[in-house]
């Protein structure tokens, strides 16, 4: 397997270019690689649409992104929250798309792309408003909604540690959506605190195998 | 009628505790955000509980001193916990497995408004003016084996919650099981809304003008009491 | 979470009858959970219908349920295989239905069960025999396959350790089928060599949570 | 003609060596049960190929010495292997999602038929006394991204393997994109078979004798050269 170091957040952002698709791990602040996100400012890319669970707090991060007009569209499951006011306030004059998805058909969906399946059908969400537009199915009695395999450009995950191949453990439960975002993103670049040779993390206990992993970066202070 | 000028109305930690004297023995539980939180400082070790966050955590323990606490160790409220000795941790997809998969046998939600149908609506209301938000409500309400509802009875403005049929859009259509109020503990069965357990002092007439739907008496509906509670 | 172990095979098996479909993990014979397998013979249990990846080779595990006539069906991948005479005999007496399932499809279709999915369209078989009588459906220029869920009365998987609990970890490739069973069962049935107390699993490296356990068994030699 | 006559034909491990030369560097690979497993032994560090096996294994190594063999370390074949450092476990789902999402570079696999479509036919005959096996054949052949097979280029009593049509029940339809055989190595695409390489002494004519479908030379077909192997 091939060493997937890179020494900086440019190398582990090449590529990223206007109008692509963009996964964000990260449950609250949790799981949220904040240095690859920032350095997405870094790079001349716009009109991207952004997965991830929220639409981020305060002015970091998601936030950031958002603020500095680079998302034209954001797919997630629970935008607001306390302190999300960069996203409520372009969401009110009109000037972010949103696509809202239950949060574990989110994830699944992510999952179906990842898993190079074509759909599957879930009960959530069956006989409600986001079941406008999809098909509806009946099996055994309950009603499902067909839901659509949901890939992107790049994953950008956070994790505890890495090793050179890329396989990667995490940090308790920030591991929410990064295993998942991993196996379904064309370039996934994993942030992380700490990185060790081949056959240090014990391999019953690595949670992302190093084949979905195109790029490990070292976490750094923002200057 | 006004909601809070009823004597005897439980707080929302009261109405946490008796909700959470039903979680059966040994029940894995999924507690969503608002009054049901709370509930987790009412359960009793006896009771053999493990709780589940849709974050990614089976095991969920007690708010640690706030010098202790770890930004990466949260609930699905985003506020810091700890895990307990056999929690563990996993992603996402896993945890949606649990929930849809029907390995969470209860989950106590917050509530908007419940239809006599148990029809659940917590995840917005008609104001489009603010973007909405759905988080894992569709989820929990649609997978897990029990779902249970923790919300006050009226609104502040004394609109009633219990209704004919939900006025917001729906979490997830007949799916409500029972419901904690401040004043009642009400089931949805095919009979509708059915009062357990009504406060002292509150009649079930009372009870049904405080509602938008008809509720009748169990055989054994009896005084919903709970102890005063701090915080 | 309460006191998942039992004292025999026989508790482990408490409820097993006439008719269910029981999963069995295991790749050849890594993962399969012999003491258990060949504990249903003590029972009265016939007309099972099995879910495993192999239909057992030699007189052992999975063959020995075949050879005393306690399986009316099998769903699995890889029937036949170096020493699986036992199966290889009934089948062709036509003593034994056999369903072929692609063996990724297979684990998916336990999978989409434990996950409370309707069903799944797979690429996987499209264009084959193993389509015959399924949904196809043309997805982005491509054929799939509407692939349904496959669950279980009794799931009989093998594990490393367990704790008190239920969690699980693995031994290397012994892992395969067992943690996506665990999930698919009314009654999950590890067996294990050694049983710790709660806290003691790293809760990082926890393969399978306990809450999709029911009951914990120390494997013990056969009498 | 037959094919045990063919003076200079391929032994089964030089059709294997022959195969892993092409392995790009880099590439995660997954091999077959019979010839591709044994090209496992000729890979070069400087490839620096992982391999995946789908009962849930990436980074296998070599076979250990008979005495450290463990039975829950085995390869597809359930033949007994080592992990190198950097390998790691898991379960037979996220194996397959590997497979099918495409994050398998190649898959070297047997083959009985390959017709000049691409249509692979690797899993059953029409004998229909024996009960058929698939195991991961059709999830390798649709979801690598690169399928390659290694066979030998007529069976035993001399019918050819590469086909207009392949007379056994397909695996996947067109998805073949090599072929490694004793006797050629042959590319398949839009035009059909294309033979890059043949064994020295052998002709495009009498190549073609020994299949059911025609088959072009490539514009740089050349001689097949394999180093003499033990084994």
């Amino acid at each position: 397997m091939p060493d997937k170091r890179v020494a900086s957040y440019d190398e582990a952002l090449a590529g990223l270019d206007d109008g692509m698709t963009v996964m964000i791990g990260g449950f609250g602040d949790a799981g949220v690689p904040f240095g690859l996100v920032e350095a997405v400012l870094d790079t001349a890319a716009h009109d991207l649409t952004l997965v991830c669970n929220n639409a981020g707090t305060g002015e970091r991060g998601i936030a950031a992104l958002l603020k500095a007009g680079r998302v034209r569209r954001i797919v997630c499951s629970y935008p607001r929250s306390s302190g999300s006011h960069v996203f409520d306030a372009l969401y009110k004059a009109g000037r972010i798309e949103l696509e809202l998805v239950p949060q574990g058909t989110l994830v699944e969906r992510i999952r179906c792309a990842g898993a190079g399946l074509g759909g599957f059908y879930s009960p959530v969400g069956a006989g409600t408003d986001l079941a406008a537009g999809k098909e509806v199915r009946d099996i055994d009695g309950r009603a499902h909604v067909l839901e659509r395999p949901l890939g992107a450009d790049f994953a950008l995950i956070a994790a505890a540690r890495a090793d050179t191949w890329g396989n990667l453990v995490y940090a308790r439960a920030a591991r929410n959506f990064g295993p998942v975002m991993a196996t379904a993103a064309r370039v996934v670049v994993a942030e992380v605190r700490e990185i060790v040779a081949p056959g240090t993390l014990d391999p019953e206990c690595v949670v992302t195998p190093g084949i979905f992993v195109d790029r490990v970066v070292m976490a750094e202070a923002r200057s | 009628m006004n909601a809070v000028a009823i004597p005897g109305r439980l707080s929302r930690r009261q109405i946490a505790w008796r909700a959470a004297r039903d979680f059966p023995r040994g029940a894995c539980v999924n507690l969503g955000i608002g009054i049901p939180t709370l509930a987790a400082d009412y359960i009793t070790p006896d009771q053999d509980i493990v709780l589940h966050s849709e974050n990614g955590i089976l095991g969920l323990g007690p708010a640690p001193a706030p010098e202790a606490a770890d930004p990466n160790l949260i609930n699905a409220t985003k506020q810091p916990i700890t895990l307990i000795p056999g929690g563990c941790f996993f992603d996402s997809a896993l945890s949606f497995a649990m929930i849809r998969g029907g390995h969470i046998d209860v989950a106590l939600l917050g509530a908007l408004e419940v239809a006599e149908t148990g029809d659940l609506a917590n995840w917005r209301t008609n104001d489009d003016r603010y973007a909405p938000g759905v988080g894992g409500a569709m989820d929990l309400a649609v997978g897990a084996r029990h779902i249970r509802v923790a919300m006050e009875h009226v609104t502040r403005d004394g609109r009633p919650r219990l209704r004919r049929r939900c006025s917001y859009p729906l979490t997830a259509p007949g799916v409500v099981a029972r419901i904690y109020t401040d004043l009642a503990v009400i089931e949805v069965d095919e009979r509708g809304f059915v009062a357990r357990e009504i406060i002292s002092g509150l009649g079930l007439d009372d009870l049904v003008r405080l509602s938008d739907a008809p509720i009748i008496p169990a055989d054994d509906c009896r005084v919903l009491e709970v102890p005063a509670l701090s915080g």
